[in-house]
């Protein structure tokens, strides 16, 4: 059973189409992250299921019922913002009850409720207090609050940590997978981080001007982007590119006089056939050392420069004219003017159409 | 709560469809369309008696518009109107108000900003007192400060005609109200400009003082090109502050040089035989004229700036 | 700036070999229509001396314009010349040493034996010094009445204030306003002294206002006055208006009966045409007592230190005096010369009433002359709310008038 | 690049003497003299000056040795013209602050409903500002002129009874002069505010959304209390304003009928250069000071006093 379902939902401002004909179903439990670059329309996406913006057309449905025409809060959600939107002048508790009051909620339903959402976030010793005297996370954990109080099946989360260091946001991340294993609810959550959405989603929908990309679960939009964008998009260090052309045989990637065995990959559409396209392939993918040998193709590089993360270092060379970084071992001793031999499966990689950009 | 849903069976889809003429629009627009007739109302009827002739008022309705327009109260007012035997209307006073106003207002505006830039960003000990003292100043009733001004402008006067050997007299000349102006307008003008660069990021300033700037290329080369804005809303608000002062104009200058606010009390309140209302309404229009056009052609500018001067005080 | 002008004016005027000639900034609150005419009669004579009348008319009342006057002397930018009533108003000015001594211009021509009476001269010495130059002589004390409002009500002119308030009723009936009245402090406080002296007597008032004798203020006979104020509190009910010329309008328009008002109401009537004894009626002293108080305006001269300015200051006040100036000015003001050798016979019938009450001594000095502005101010406060609250009831007005005649000094 | 907070940058620690105090921050110090003048000689020296010579007899010229103790206060609080005064000032001040509070921000929060026209609506509710009270007091002595004005016209529709004249009845005049003052000065309330709403994060009208709150309980409960900061700046504004109304006065009333509609402001001036008793007007203005700081210092002492938090 669908939980919410968007269908063919198109939102115009003026003459500016911001979200074009999308569809997606999001199953029940299941914890979709809308991801992509600042301005793809994914926290519009959200507004609008969330109601609080009018669409143009299309119809959204939760648990079943169609809500296109509904108040937001009459649509069974919660919801999450980036900057909290706590209220500033009540407590914590005054922000997790005002909304149950309001909605006339039986005083000791309330009290059981507020109990719940602060026992699960561990609040407790917060609830008397103003959001002012909180700390960023803090905050965050009672904006969390307010949407689990109202006891709904959806929970609608826009950038809930961005505004976050870095180090709060990982350990907030992990707090909230926990609660999404808790309490099995269903989360849409809007996200330009690519680590919060690998490590958090069920699926992963990534989106560009208003349209979606590709929406599949993490290992499959890592592994098998569905168009060069997503590719590009996803996973740090990016990608690396290299532009050229499948050979007639459709064995052979050709780029700048380099070959690049295809035997074994798995193409999406049919056989390959000869045509100009993009072959991309992770920084990560890339072997050093002894097994250099077995792998499909093997190049001789020089190393340009190094950096080193600490659990791994980052290599930088120029492989068939095209700038090439990829992935050591933290402890690899390397230095720039070295030179390494280094191997890959190109058929692990991702071949893209040069004109459609689309997976082959 | 679900009852909101379809009605008539239509699957609800796309924009929900919304009626017009709900209760709420109703009373939105209705209560904005009675306040703006509130707001408005004077401006007609200034308008419309200043268009008409004497005998039509007479008949004694202030709303009704003129059956025959004539605009001769207007070239009364504007020149004819006489108060004792000076018979120019309020061109006099207008070419006064601007006299005043234009060094007023550089004047002001150059002082109170070197203020708030000294006070948020070069702060030293004391410099909040006089700040504090300042803003308190704002509120202390004018009547309290104006006979001790009049003797401060009399004796600066005289220290200033003995330090330069030539005469100088403060008091009655424009330059004792330049004076003036800028003493009582320095409080909120200071406020605002001290405000406004305490919003200026403190790293601009540092990395500033780092290069070996100066107190003044500080503020001429980096804060003035930033505080632009700001200074549009203080040339706004001295302007219009300055050319509708009436209690400064009457007590500190002299009937040459009176601005045309006093000159319209005085013309309104010379009372020849019967009151023209016409005459006086038009007098009055044109008073207004410089203001309105002011705020009219700023618009945005003049409701952004008072946002921003405001609303972190 | 002024000085600047004025110096180069000279200068030029120096060169062309014609006697000295400065501008002058003169500052008075002439600006009805009567009074504009009469103050360019002013002008006029002293331009045609060479020198320049620049006027500084501030409108309003006095009440506006002593403000504007005594802080610019105050502040050291004094005008040239200035109108103020003569009395106590420039007490501290002289002694202060602001004003300029006019004595040798006084002696010269012989204006101790010309004014009449002597009392306005009186009120412009200090220690033997003359440093006022009295204009006309303004009296307080009449009431003008429409011959139209009459004639519409179909009631007799009234010939005295008794049968003024028994012809109220009549008025009133006929849509009329039976008193017209300005609401302006001075002219309660004005009319009330009329009221006072017509109905009390001049003795009365002199006890309370020459003598400060707050026990007759409290007294029966004063009793009797407030009661008069407060009829004739009730029958201005109705008129709302502010100045004084626009009450004095509205007995020339025929819709109030009439307006207690001192002589200077007379110029409008002449303005608007109408005639003393056929459009109109003046009763001095409210037809009761014919009496005048001999108030009226001066000119005084703050001292500057230029002695071209100073030379043109002298001759203004010379000039204020002269003869002809005297009859063109009076005559357009209404009021009464302030020189008794002087012939005015083409004054109407209101002006030559006074000028035989005057000529006859029936006079009494005026509020200016005996009491200080701080007590004027006083009086008129009390007078201006007793006039337009019909509630305040004339006793409790009348306490409060024993205890500022108490306290006057 | 890093500089350490607050930390005079231009004296070397190595250096055995400390630089001057007096000349740290110099330029800062001469640069803002005009400011140092007019608080401590204008501000400060001229109010001290006032308040002195308040215990004088002094007439029409200053006459500090003429000391008279609390005479003039003494008169003053007897004066009923005073009494009258205060009590204008104290029915105006409140109606004007709770008026202009609420008609503002009802406006403001009319026009923050994302309507048609909002330009439109703005400029018509702000322009009165642009005028002097001068000319806002003529205008609404015309409008309210019982012959030609509103009740004329009223009378002339048919409703022979109607009356409405303010500025002729001295029980309601204040509230002619009310009319007037809120038409001049309520727009620009109504900006603060509008500015003040503007500047509100719009996740908690989402927030608000999402919980199904009315917008009217929005404003009450959340929005209003959020404005706190802004709201006490238009009251001081306002009441800055309340205490100098003058001009108003003058040009609608000129403090009448009678004495109904004076203010302390308007018998300042006038004891003070009319009625030539300085003495008189200092006492009162000096009770008009001390009425302001009665407002003012428990004001500023909840506003800066404690620590500042946030």
């Amino acid at each position: 059973m669908t939980n919410v379902t968007v269908k063919d939902l198109t939102l115009d401002f003026g003459a500016v189409r911001v979200l074009d004909k999308l569809n997606i179903d999001i199953q029940e439990g299941e914890f979709l992250v809308l991801l992509g670059a600042s301005g793809c329309g994914k926290s519009t996406l959200l507004n609008c299921i969330a109601g609080l913006l009018d669409i143009s057309d299309g119809e959204i449905h939760i648990g079943g019922r169609n809500v296109t025409w509904e108040e937001p809060s009459e649509r069974g959600i919660g919801m999450v913002f980036q900057s909290y939107a706590l209220y500033p002048q009540m407590s914590v508790e005054g922000n997790l009850s005002f909304g149950l009051k309001n909605a006339r909620v039986p005083k000791p339903e309330i009290a059981k409720r507020v109990a719940r959402a602060a026992e699960i976030l561990q609040i407790e010793p917060l609830l008397k207090r103003k959001p002012a005297a909180l700390s960023g996370g803090q905050r965050q954990r009672v904006a969390i609050g307010r949407a689990l109080v109202r006891d709904v099946d959806v929970f609608l989360f826009d950038e809930p940590l961005s505004n976050l260091d870095a180090k709060l946001r990982a350990d907030l991340r992990v707090e909230l997978k926990l609660l999404h294993q808790k309490l099995d609810n269903t989360m849409i959550y809007v996200t330009h981080d690519q680590v919060e959405a690998m490590t958090l989603a069920d699926r992963i929908a990534i989106m560009r001007g208003g349209v979606v990309q590709q929406i599949a679960s993490p290992s499959e939009v890592y592994n098998h982007p569905s168009n060069k964008y997503v590719a590009g998009f996803i996973g740090s260090p990016t990608i690396n590119f290299f532009e050229g052309s499948i050979m007639d045989s459709g064995g052979e990637f050709l780029s700048a006089d380099m070959r690049f065995p295809l035997t074994g990959y798995e193409a999406t559409q049919g056989a390959l056939t000869a045509r100009p396209a993009w072959l991309g392939i992770r920084p990560e993918a890339v072997i050093t050392g002894t097994d250099v040998a077995q792998q499909p193709f093997t190049s001789d590089i020089i190393v340009e420069l190094v950096e080193p993360m600490g659990s791994d270092t980052l290599i930088y060379t120029t492989l068939a004219g095209t700038a090439f970084r990829f992935r050591m071992s933290g402890k690899a001793t390397v230095a720039a003017g070295d030179a390494l031999t280094i191997g890959f499966d190109p058929a692990q990689g991702s071949l893209f159409d040069k004109s459609t950009e689309n997976r082959l | 709560m679900t009852d909101a849903t379809p009605v008539s069976g239509v699957t609800p889809r796309g924009t929900k469809p919304r009626k017009r003429l709900t209760p709420t629009n109703i009373m939105l627009y209705g209560t904005l369309f009675v306040a703006s007739v509130y707001y408005l109302l004077p401006l007609y009827v200034m308008v419309v008696t200043s268009l008409k002739g004497m005998p039509e008022i007479r008949l004694g309705n202030v709303f009704s518009p003129p059956v025959e327009v004539t605009f001769e109260p207007w070239v009364k007012a504007w020149a004819q109107a006489c108060t004792g035997i000076n018979c120019d209307g309020l061109s006099r006073g207008f070419w006064n108000s601007v006299q005043i106003l234009v060094p007023s207002v550089v004047i002001s505006i150059a002082i109170a900003s070197i203020n708030g830039y000294a006070l948020s960003l070069w702060k030293f000990k004391g410099s909040e007192v006089f700040f504090t003292i300042l803003i308190f100043g704002a509120f202390i009733p004018y009547q309290v400060m104006i006979y001790p001004i009049v003797i401060l402008l009399r004796e600066s006067g005289e220290v200033l005609s003995a330090i330069t050997g030539t005469k100088i007299r403060l008091m009655g000349s424009i330059w004792g109200l330049v004076i003036v102006h800028t003493i009582f307008g320095m409080p909120i003008l200071t406020l605002l400009f001290r405000n406004y660069f305490a919003s200026v990021p403190e790293e601009l300033f540092k990395a500033a003082r780092v290069d070996g700037a100066g107190f003044w290329q500080i503020y001429f080369q980096i804060m003035l090109p930033m505080a632009l804005p700001i200074f549009v809303v203080a040339i706004i608000l001295q302007v219009t502050g300055i050319w509708n002062d009436f209690l400064f104009g009457v007590i500190f200058t002299k009937p040459d040089t009176y601005p045309m606010t006093v000159q319209l009390n005085n013309i309104v309140n010379s009372v020849q035989g019967v009151k023209e209302y016409n005459v006086n309404m038009a007098a009055t229009m044109l008073t207004g004229l410089v203001p309105l056009i002011i705020y009219f052609a700023s618009g945005k500018l003049f409701v952004r700036g008072i946002a921003a001067g405001a609303v972190k005080g | 700036m002024n000085y600047y002008k004025t110096t180069t004016a000279a200068v030029a005027f120096c060169a062309a070999g014609a006697v000295s000639a400065a501008e002058l900034e003169v500052t008075h609150w002439w600006t009805s229509g009567g009074e504009a005419a009469a103050v360019s009669e002013f002008a006029k004579a002293f331009d045609a001396t060479g020198n320049t009348w620049v006027d500084g008319a501030i409108a309003g009342s006095g009440g506006t314009a002593r403000p504007i006057i005594v802080s610019r002397i105050i502040g050291g930018d004094p005008m040239h010349a200035t109108q103020l009533n003569h009395g106590r108003q420039a007490e501290e000015l002289i002694e202060a040493g602001l004003m300029l001594d006019l004595t040798d211009v006084a002696e010269a021509e012989g204006w101790t034996d010309l004014v009449n009476p002597t009392s306005l001269l009186d009120s412009c010495t200090v220690d033997g010094k003359i440093y006022c130059a009295p204009v006309n002589i303004h009296s307080w004390q009449w009431i003008w009445l429409s011959h139209q409002a009459y004639a519409d009500a179909g009631v007799a002119v009234p010939s005295n204030w008794d049968e003024f308030v028994s012809s109220a009723k009549a008025l009133e009936d006929a849509g009329k306003i039976p008193l017209a009245m300005g609401q302006q402090a001075w002219q309660s406080s004005g009319a009330f002294g009329v009221i006072n002296v017509a109905v009390g007597g001049p003795d009365l008032w002199n006890k309370i206002n020459v003598e400060k004798d707050a026990e007759a203020a409290a007294g029966p006979e004063m009793a009797k006055v407030f009661e008069a104020a407060s009829a004739a509190r009730a029958m201005a009910a109705n008129s709302k208006v502010q100045d004084w010329n626009q009450a004095t309008n509205l007995v020339i328009t025929g819709q109030a009966g009439g307006q207690v008002m001192g002589d200077w109401a007379q110029g409008e009537f002449q303005v608007a045409g109408q005639v003393a004894g056929q459009d109109y009626t003046c009763l001095p002293g409210l037809g009761v007592n014919e009496i005048i108080s001999t108030g009226g305006d001066a000119f005084y001269f703050p001292k500057q230190d230029d002695p071209e300015i100073e030379a043109a200051q002298k001759e203004l006040a010379k000039l204020l005096l002269s003869p002809e100036v005297q009859v063109n000015f009076n005559l357009k003001k209404g009021s009464l010369p302030v020189r008794g050798d002087i012939d005015l016979s083409s004054a109407n019938d209101c002006m030559k009433k006074g000028l035989e009450i005057l000529a006859a001594g029936s006079i009494l000095q005026s509020g200016d002359q005996v009491l200080s502005a701080d007590t004027t101010g006083q009086i008129e406060d009390l007078m201006v709310e007793f006039w337009n609250d019909q509630s305040y009831s004339a006793a409790d007005a009348q306490a409060k008038y024993a205890e500022i005649i108490a306290a006057a000094d | 690049m890093a500089v350490t907070d607050g930390a005079p940058m231009m004296s070397s620690p190595t250096s055995s003497k400390r630089p001057n105090r007096l000349f740290k921050n110099l330029t800062a110090k001469i640069a803002t003299i005009p400011m140092i003048f007019t608080a401590l000689v204008v501000f400060i020296g001229c109010t001290v000056w006032t308040i002195y010579h308040s215990f004088t007899k002094s007439k029409l010229l200053p006459a500090p040795e003429k000391w008279v103790g609390l005479d003039q206060y003494e008169r003053l609080w007897s004066t009923r013209r005073w009494l009258v005064s205060i009590e204008n000032l104290a029915i105006y001040g409140f109606c004007s602050l709770v008026l202009s509070l609420v008609i503002g921000f009802t406006l403001a929060a009319l026009l923050d409903r994302k309507i048609r026209g909002e330009g439109i609506f703005r400029t018509i509710f702000l322009y009165p500002f642009a005028l002097s009270f001068i000319v806002t007091g003529l205008v609404w002595q015309w409008i309210l002129n019982p012959q030609f004005g509103i009740q004329g016209v009223v009378q002339r529709w048919g409703w022979d009874s109607f009356t409405f004249d303010p500025l002729n009845n001295a029980n309601i005049v204040i509230y002619g002069i009310l009319i007037a003052g809120i038409w001049q000065g309520s727009g620009f309330i109504m900006v603060i505010l509008l500015a003040g709403l503007r500047g509100i994060d719009e996740d908690i009208w989402k927030a608000s959304r999402v919980e199904g709150i009315p917008a009217w309980k929005t404003y009450i409960f959340i929005i209003i209390p959020m404005m706190r900061p802004i709201f006490v700046t238009a009251l001081v504004l306002i009441a800055a304003g309340i205490i100098k109304v003058y001009d108003l006065i003058v040009a609608q009333t000129s403090g009448g009928p009678g004495i109904s509609s004076e203010v302390p402001a308007k018998y300042v001036i006038e004891k003070m250069f009319q009625s030539q008793n300085l003495g008189q007007g200092f006492a009162a203005s000096t009770m008009m000071l001390l009425s302001v700081l009665v407002v003012l210092i428990p004001w500023a002492y909840l506003e800066f006093g404690g620590k500042r938090r946030d």
